[in-house]
Order: C-alpha cells, then structure tokens, then sequence
C-alpha cells in the first residue's frame, strides 16, 4: 500500500504491507486510527493499480494489488 | 511536437525551449511559462512527491485536452519531482501555435490543471521542518474560468 | 527591470529571456511569447516600417501601463523592424512576477496592444510586389477584452 | 513631411518637404490629388513634431516642424 502526501506522516512510512484480500472496512481497520480516520476525508481518493476508484467504499483488492491512498493535491 | 516529462534533476528552460521552438517550423507563436520555486520568508526547501502510475498519465491526459481545446502545433510540458531550492525552476510549459491566442490560451490552461488537477504533493521545510501545503481556494477559482 | 527595445536586425530570444529571468531574482513565475513571421503562402518577406518619435514612447507608455494594471518585477518588450524573412522573430515579450497570473495577463495585454495600437505599418512581399496588411477586426475585438 | 504606410505610395516617397507656414487646408491643397483625398480618412491621425494632434482640421504648422501623416495601424 502506498501513502501519499501527508497520509505517509500519519502511517509513519510512505509505503506499508498489508495482508489481502482487503475490502475499505478491512483496510481502515488494518491502518493505525488517526490513518483509518484521515482517509473518511471525502477528498480522499483511492487508486488500485494506477486505476482511481470512483468510489473507494466498493475497494476489493487482493494479496499482490498496489492500493494508493491520495490526499488532496497542494496548492499552487 | 509533443514533450511531456516529468524531472528529477534541475534544469534549465532555455535548453528545453530553443529545441522545441526549432521542432515547430512554421509556427507563428510560442508562449512559454517558467514557474521557479519562490523565496518565501524562512522557505529552505520545497519536496514534490508524486505517484507514478497518475502523475505522467495525468499530465498526458492535460496534454490531449490541450490539443482538443487549441489549435497547437507543440506543446513542451516539463514538471520537477524530488527536493527543489529556492530559485529553481519547478515547471515549464511552453506552447506552439500558428496564432498567440492558442499559444497563450494553451499555456494559461495548462497551468492552471497543473497547479490544481495534478498529482503532485508539496511540503516546504522551515526552520528544519518539514510541513505539507494544503489545496488553496485560488485554484478552484482558476479552474472555474475553463468550463464553460 | 524594464528592458523595452526597438531592433533592426535579427534576435535569438533565447539570449533575451535568459539575462531577463535572470535579472529578477526572487521570481515566482515567467512568461514569454515570441512571435514569429509565419510562412504564408506565397509570402518572401514582411517590412515593418514605424515612426521613431511614436513607436517607441508607445511601447514605453505601454510598459507603463502593465505595470500599473499587474504586479510584476520585470518587462521586456523587443519588437523588430525593417524587413524580416518567414521564420524570424518579430516580438518578444516576456514578464516577470511574483505570482503566475499576473505575468501570463501581462504578456497577453501586451501583445493585444502592441499588435493593434502600437505604431508600426506592415507590408509583406509576394511574387517579387510589396502589399500593405490593413488593420483587421480581430485586433479590435482583442483589445475590448481589457477594457473593464 | 513624413508619410507613413501606405500614404508614402501615394505621396511618391517617404518624406517631402513643404513650405511653410501650414494649415490643414494648405497642406491639403499642397499635396498631390489621391494623397490629399486619402488623408481625409478620419482613421489618418497627423502628428506635429512627435505629438498626436486630436483635432488634425487644427494643424498650424511653421517652417521648420515635422509633420507626420500616419495611416491606421496594421493587423496582427
């Protein structure tokens, strides 16, 4: 799993090895709490693959898939 | 002509610009802009992170909407990734056209995705640390002026 | 820095731009737009010819202009007469700011204005006869988009 | 005189000399038939020594003043 921006801070690395297969309620409940809380953000975004969800509720990923979590880009 | 790179090295525009300006023969314009990192008060550093597998295709992505919006004959899109100074160039879009206001139309549009559609996530570091830079309202307003 | 000129021969932009950026230390962004003569069919050679005591006032007062309506920290403005080949620059304007907004409008002011207020007279060579270019609608309607 | 564009065609040449001193009517009558016509084109602006005359039916010109006949301005 890879963490983006200011999500790596709060997972304490920008990349972390969860076992699969993983839906949302089993990632947040996979993350440390101030993670699983940071990505309800609705600005939040969710990638498979290099592929964004559109909705990241309906996450299914299994054991060898790359999940990106994606905080609002920054400021210009 | 079409040049879409994402950088982890400094660079120089002019090196990037004259070879661009010379692959559009023909061409009746180009309007180039040079974003360089900024020297704001106590700023010592700025890192841009990306993800891959989003970035380049984004910018992609800004560059065939470019092309569909404009009449272009090039289009030069070049973006820093990693640790940048003060002073140091961090973007360089420059477009070619037969009529300015494609060239400057183009360029203005892509900056401004740029700056607020695109994956890049910036921290600055002050005083030794380092602190994220949050989406800015300025930008949804400079996004707004395209769709129509 | 203000560096507004009349030229007789040939330029490289890029031995402009650079001095230029360079000139503006603490920038945040640079925009430029070089014109050059286009390739027209069937055209050998376009003549600008202007009147010394107005043509340059006129793109100082231009100069003048942008720096009350944008916050910059620098303008160029070089703009060629006598007769030019297709392919050769004819104008370059390049301005320097803080922010990106205001150098991307000013240089897009500037070359509204220049091309249809400032005073030059062209005429463009075709099958060995020179032909004078009248003043176009297209140049008013440009200018209109600044007169808020 | 200086003739700018295409009223140099008209006038046969870039710059003539008049004697002075002149009025709009004296000038106009001094000038060659077309010229004269052309330069009644309310886009034809005249300048006296450098200086955009508002009101070119008001030109007063003396011996040794440059007066510019200057055409409307060429498209982009």
């Amino acid at each position: 799993m890879v963490l983006l921006g200011k999500l790596a801070d709060l997972g304490g690395a920008p990349a972390l090895s969860l076992a699969g297969p993983l839906d949302w309620a089993g990632l947040k409940a996979a993350l440390p709490e101030t993670l699983s809380e940071a990505i309800d953000d609705p600005r939040v975004r969710v990638a498979v693959n290099g592929a964004l969800l559109a909705d990241k509720a309906a996450l299914q990923a299994g054991e060898d898939d790359e999940i990106a979590l994606l905080p609002p880009v920054s400021g210009g | 002509m079409r040049d879409i790179r994402l950088l982890t090295r400094m660079f120089i525009p002019g090196t990037l610009i004259g070879p661009f300006t010379q692959a559009n023969p023909g061409l009746g314009g180009v309007c180039t802009f040079v974003g360089e990192v900024r020297h704001d008060q106590g700023v010592e550093a700025l890192e841009l992170t990306h993800y891959e597998p989003l970035t380049l295709p984004g910018m992609h992505d800004l560059a065939d909407r470019a092309f569909d919006r404009f009449t272009l004959m090039g289009l030069l899109m070049v973006h820093r990734v990693g640790v940048l100074r003060p002073g140091e160039p961090i973007v360089c879009v420059s477009a070619a056209a037969l009529h300015r206001r494609d060239a400057i139309d183009a360029v203005d549009f892509c900056m401004d995705h740029l700056k607020s559609a695109a994956w890049f996530w910036k921290r600055e570091k002050r005083a030794g640390q380092w602190h994220w830079i949050e989406p800015r309202a300025q930008d949804h307003s400079d996004l707004a002026r395209w769709q129509s």
